[in-house]
């Protein structure tokens, strides 16, 4: 079996999908003839029709919106925002609408969509291209909040997200959209939502992630391998709901956590990792709970983004500074 | 230089003020049960919003939205559409939704505090009404475009106010449903406030009918007040929906007779001549006169179904008072449709404590919106 | 000296400086005439004409947008959206814009406007009227987001915000818009941003707060002081940025936290501040920090908001539990 | 049924596409310097234009956005503009930039990833490039009000593109400035494309700029690849703003003759036939035929001026290239005019933390945007 980049994985499950569920379909600007500026539509239209693989105007707010009114249709839209940096103006629709059609009608109306947009820097993209801001989404009852970090789980991942009967909004790592490669089976098969993934166990302290910084998180936890410390690296891939009970376990072993994230410190998803942490796990931590995020400046432009994102260093600095706790 | 596009906005009225046919009527209007029934709907939406705002003043309902004056656009989009329609209304569309078959009571659950009242038991394919002014548009889109795709000859109707084509998400929704030719019919109901701020500060366009025109859309102004033009307008713009020839903007021109809600006092910003002089437009009044003439309607008749709609009303009302609040677990019943392990635990220690006594009912009327 | 409400300060603030300094101008949906539907803007129009307060077209995009425009001239605009179930739409320019134009022109152009906006449940308002989402903008880098509990605070505090240099959301609780009075000289003297403010000294726990909680935080202080228990009540008034230094003081002291907020409580602020004394102030907790705050739910229609929103008894009782860990 | 509105489109032109007068000249046409001027700035646009791409491919600058085919849009906008006026661009605009004084290093700065280059040492007042398609119209709104309402005789030009007409924004933006009646042009380059998404697919309207018609407000197309057109109707258009008369939109046709930016590759959405046939409507040519034929201009002159812009462009070139990157705590330098408390301690983690080694260049072309 050829071995697939995330990208293409989220090709491999839109493909799929729209094979097995003829309600499936896909918005946005450009995944028509172009595959979208990414390819993760690449070749659905010529194989689904212009009908099922729908090129929008320039209109965030319509994209999002439409896509609710397809969903209460009984379609399974998937609607992309070509970049994470032009979603805001989908936000009302998210949040006054997708979020709360179920709850209001009392279960008569539901919104089965997900909206997709790539997210996160390291690939020196223009300005406004390279921000993290799942922290807005998570905070909005009635919303699920996905992020893969792997091809394995974006194609595992975006299946359940499709087949999800509630609005999912799946978040995709864009640094990482082609640096991994791993065999797929295309075969339909749903990973689980609402749970962490396990992406290394260990003994000595906790690390915390989700999207891209997998990479340096999983590097650092190598690096303390090296060193002699044993350290587990839990995954969130759903940031809402948030598993909690994974985190908590795993800290109630090791009795030390860092998160690591893109996203600016404050009121970032870390914040409500740290919480859970504070209110259930108190008496396990031995040690502060260390945020090694992204500033809480603006995202600077490329020269300097490498400064801004955590880095492995960060990352190790910080286990270490936990470990220094005795 | 050389002119390289022309445009016309057309005006469509078939009884003046006086309920005088000005042409031809269409051919719906020659069957006198059919306009006795739209009239009864006329009334019984007018009737109902007098109670509805007597329950709000008297401490029973929430802030509550009347249609006073506008109730011949509802009226004619109700009995335009067809059941397989799908209508997606703004919060002063309640003529409509009767005629789709929502019940009154659900209207009052609504505005009382309650989403029970957004579960229709009929026209369960209609969306609830949208408060964000304009967002529904989009929404619309989506539907017509679902309509369109399963080749089914049905169409949606999205209805709004003057103030919400100021917004940029109609503007979106009005320019997608060009594009694609949606089965989608637009109904501006132009009743020349949105809340203080009147219709020439809203937009320098001379008509709101020729937003249509920014999306490559048919786009044309009816007399709102005229329910005979709003159907025949209606039916004219759901035919070319459902024949594959796209979409169309309509303008109802009318006027808000009452306050914005009943959260709003009107005369803070407009004169009480300006509301007088609208006093000779009313759509009851016009429908009266043209069946009364044509020996449709008779007063004997008038003051009968007064009295049976009266008693309607009052039934709806008995059943929305009588019906206890839900659970207060209910708020995370329907938040997904399984609710997430997450969340099990909240939804337990909600049931845990116990709130203050309660007032379901609003609190002073502290704000206008 | 007359008492005011909080409502009425907010007018004060608005006349004081639009009388000061005439680059000072209010825009927004129904401020003209009508003096907005709360009153916030109660005769400014007449006062100093239809230029500087100017009713918008609906167009809440526009409204952020052009107070951006606005602010880069020089201009010092108090924009209102009508209530923060309408603002979402704002959020495009809040993000995208108005945080960083500073930022990204290095100083060249700045933003000094002011985005005010009624949040908050409890007077039973219609649907997507009662929700409170500070939390969105307190995640935003390069804006501040304020929020008086008091008619002097709502005074100081929006003088501050409209001479400050740079973006702030000043969101105002509607709940507590006329619930109580007390006189607040009109003397033009602006409040501090980026601070909290004490609001009751006491030993045993601290309660943060902000908005219209501090009402049943204040009330739950006065009953657990019938108990002979002292709490110490904080209102972070300026929720972005976070002045942490008061709560972890406070907390260094009393050694228990309980935070309290409408919002939901997934990613609310909440999540922050738990998460500094998690990181920072740690071995000072003797109990895990509470969070009261609003559901992970849809904020309900009003027939049920009481429930919804976090209640004196509520408080209590998480105090209760926090002060049972000994 | 009756008309009430009425509405037409013109197509402004002056210089047939091989550069023949169909009509008697505007009077800044009979100025050779002038006219020598403008045809400078559109081939320092075009050569400033070739050598970014060289920079992008050869990894010395990040993505970049060609305005290829389309200079005398940007030249025409930035001749028809005081310099007071202020100027709200979009990502494509770097003619009407350099014509306002923004330097070629600026530019390069910007696209190579450092925030330096949106501190122009002129024009000072107008807007850095928006990226957000659209978002930047309500941007010029306030600046137009802001000129308007402290009566200066200036006004403010919004360039966008195609489809930055289908976002909401930019319609809001429309609506409200025909409402104030603001000093105000919106510029738009209908260059046929939005990344891979054809001008048909973006609109039905039959014109970009029957758009104008939706707010109340003028609106005409011109020949955007008629450099004497642009800048006569842009005058045309701000002498009213000015004036008191209002915004006008102004729909420039063109045609994007690159791809849409250094990391798109158009080949895979349009037909090389299509780029062929508009090769011969580039603005350059037609106004070199003008200018030549009117006795301004020389082949040695020609010659002279490439190789006289093309150091001027090196020049640039080089100063980008020489300048070593802002210090990492930068980032925090300008977040706010004081930076709070709150964020001194990360300033200083910042400052602390070495990070790896950097590549101050684009990583692989991996998408379009
Ligand atoms: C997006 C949004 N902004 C503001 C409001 C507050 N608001 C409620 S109704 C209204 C005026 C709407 O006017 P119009 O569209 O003419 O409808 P009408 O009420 O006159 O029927 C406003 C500003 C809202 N509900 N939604
Ligand atoms: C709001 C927003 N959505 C999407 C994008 C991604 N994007 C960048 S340019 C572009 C197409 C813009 O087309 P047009 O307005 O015609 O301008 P052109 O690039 O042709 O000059 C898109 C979709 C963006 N920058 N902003
Ligand atoms: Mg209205
Ligand atoms: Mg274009």
């Amino acid at each position: 079996m050829a071995e697939i980049t995330l990208i293409e994985a989220v090709t491999q499950a839109l493909a799929w999908e729209m094979g097995a569920d003829e309600r499936v379909l896909v918005l946005g600007e450009d995944v028509g003839v172009n595959g979208g500026v990414f390819r993760a539509t690449l070749g659905l239209q010529e194989r689904f029709g212009r009908d099922r693989v729908i090129d929008t105007p320039l209109s965030e707010t319509l994209i999002a919106g439409m896509a609710i009114g397809m969903a209460a249709q009984g379609l399974r839209p998937v609607a992309e925002i070509q970049f994470m940096g032009f979603i805001y103006p989908a936000i009302d629709q998210m949040l006054n609408h997708a979020s709360r059609l179920r709850n209001r009608t009392r279960g008569r109306l539901s919104c089965p969509m997900v909206l997709r947009a790539p997210f996160g820097g390291g690939i020196h993209a223009p300005e406004h291209h390279s921000e993290s801001t799942e922290a807005l989404f998570a905070h909005i009852p009635g919303l699920r909040v996905v992020i893969p970090s792997s091809p394995a789980r974006a194609y595992g991942l975006l299946l359940a997200a499709i087949r999800d009967p509630d609005p999912v909004i799946f978040l995709e790592p864009k640094r990482i959209y082609r640096m991994l490669r791993e065999s797929v089976p295309d075969n339909g098969e749903a990973f689980p939502l609402d749970t962490c993934y396990l992406l290394r166990e260990g003994d000595d302290l906790t690390l915390v992630t989700w999207g891209a910084m997998t990479r340096e998180t999983l590097a650092a936890a190598e690096a303390l391998a090296g060193e002699g410390i044993s350290a587990e690296v839990i995954d969130l891939a759903t940031i809402k709901p948030l598993d909690s009970e994974t985190i908590l376990e795993s800290v109630a072993k090791t009795g030390r956590c860092v998160i690591v994230h893109e996203a600016a410190r404050t009121c970032g998803v870390g914040a409500e990792v740290a919480a859970v942490l504070g209110e259930e796990g108190l008496f396990s931590l031995m040690a502060p709970v260390q945020r090694v995020t992204g500033f809480d400046t603006v995202m600077p432009l490329y020269r300097l983004e490498d400064e801004y994102l955590p880095s492995e260093a960060r990352v190790l600095q910080a286990a270490h500074r936990t470990l220094e706790y005795r | 230089m050389k002119q390289v596009a022309q445009f016309a906005i057309d005006y469509w009225q078939y009884l003046d003020s006086d309920g005088r046919p000005l042409d031809e009527l269409p051919g719906f209007a020659r069957d006198p049960d059919e306009m006795i029934a739209m009239y009864r709907a006329l009334w019984s939406t007018r009737l109902f919003d007098r109670k509805a705002i007597v329950l709000q003043r008297t401490g029973q309902l929430g802030t509550y939205a009347s249609p006073l004056g506008q109730e011949a656009i509802g009226v004619g989009v109700g009995y335009a559409m067809s059941s397989g329609d799908v209508l997606v209304p703004g919060y002063r569309d309640q003529a409509a939704q009767f005629v789709r078959g929502v019940r009154m009571t659900d209207i009052l659950l609504y505005w009382g505090g309650d989403e029970r009242g957004m579960d229709f038991a009929v026209a369960r394919e209609d969306f609830p009404i949208s408060i964000p002014v304009g967002s529904h548009a989009c929404h619309a889109v989506g539907i017509a475009y679902a309509l369109q795709l399963r080749k089914e000859p049905r169409a949606a109707v999205c209805t709004l106010g003057d103030g919400a084509t100021s917004k940029g998400d109609f503007y979106e929704s009005l320019n997608a449903a060009g594009v694609w030719r949606l089965p989608l019919v637009f109904v501006v109901n132009n009743n020349q406030w949105a809340i203080s701020v009147r219709r020439s500060a809203q937009s320098a366009a001379q008509t709101l009918a020729q937003k249509a025109i920014a999306g490559g859309v048919r786009g044309e102004q009816v007399d709102g007040n005229d329910l005979v033009a709003v159907r025949s307008r209606l039916e004219e713009a759901l035919a070319l929906a459902r024949a594959g020839e796209g979409p169309t903007l309509i303008e109802a021109l009318s006027y808000r007779m009452g306050d914005h809600t009943t959260a709003d006092d009107a005369r803070r910003y407009r004169s009480q001549a300006e509301l007088e002089a609208q006093a000779g437009f009313d759509p009851i009044l016009r429908m009266r006169a043209w069946m009364t003439s044509a020996e449709y309607w008779s007063d004997r008749q008038e003051e009968a179904l007064h009295l049976e709609l009266s008693a309607q009303v009052e039934a709806a009302v008995r059943e929305y008072l009588r019906m206890s609040p839900q659970d207060r677990q209910s708020m995370f019943d329907h938040l997904y449709e399984t609710l997430p392990a997450a969340y099990v635990s909240q939804r337990e220690e909600l049931a845990d404590t116990a709130a203050e006594a309660e007032e379901p009912y609003l609190k002073a009327g502290t704000y206008d919106g």
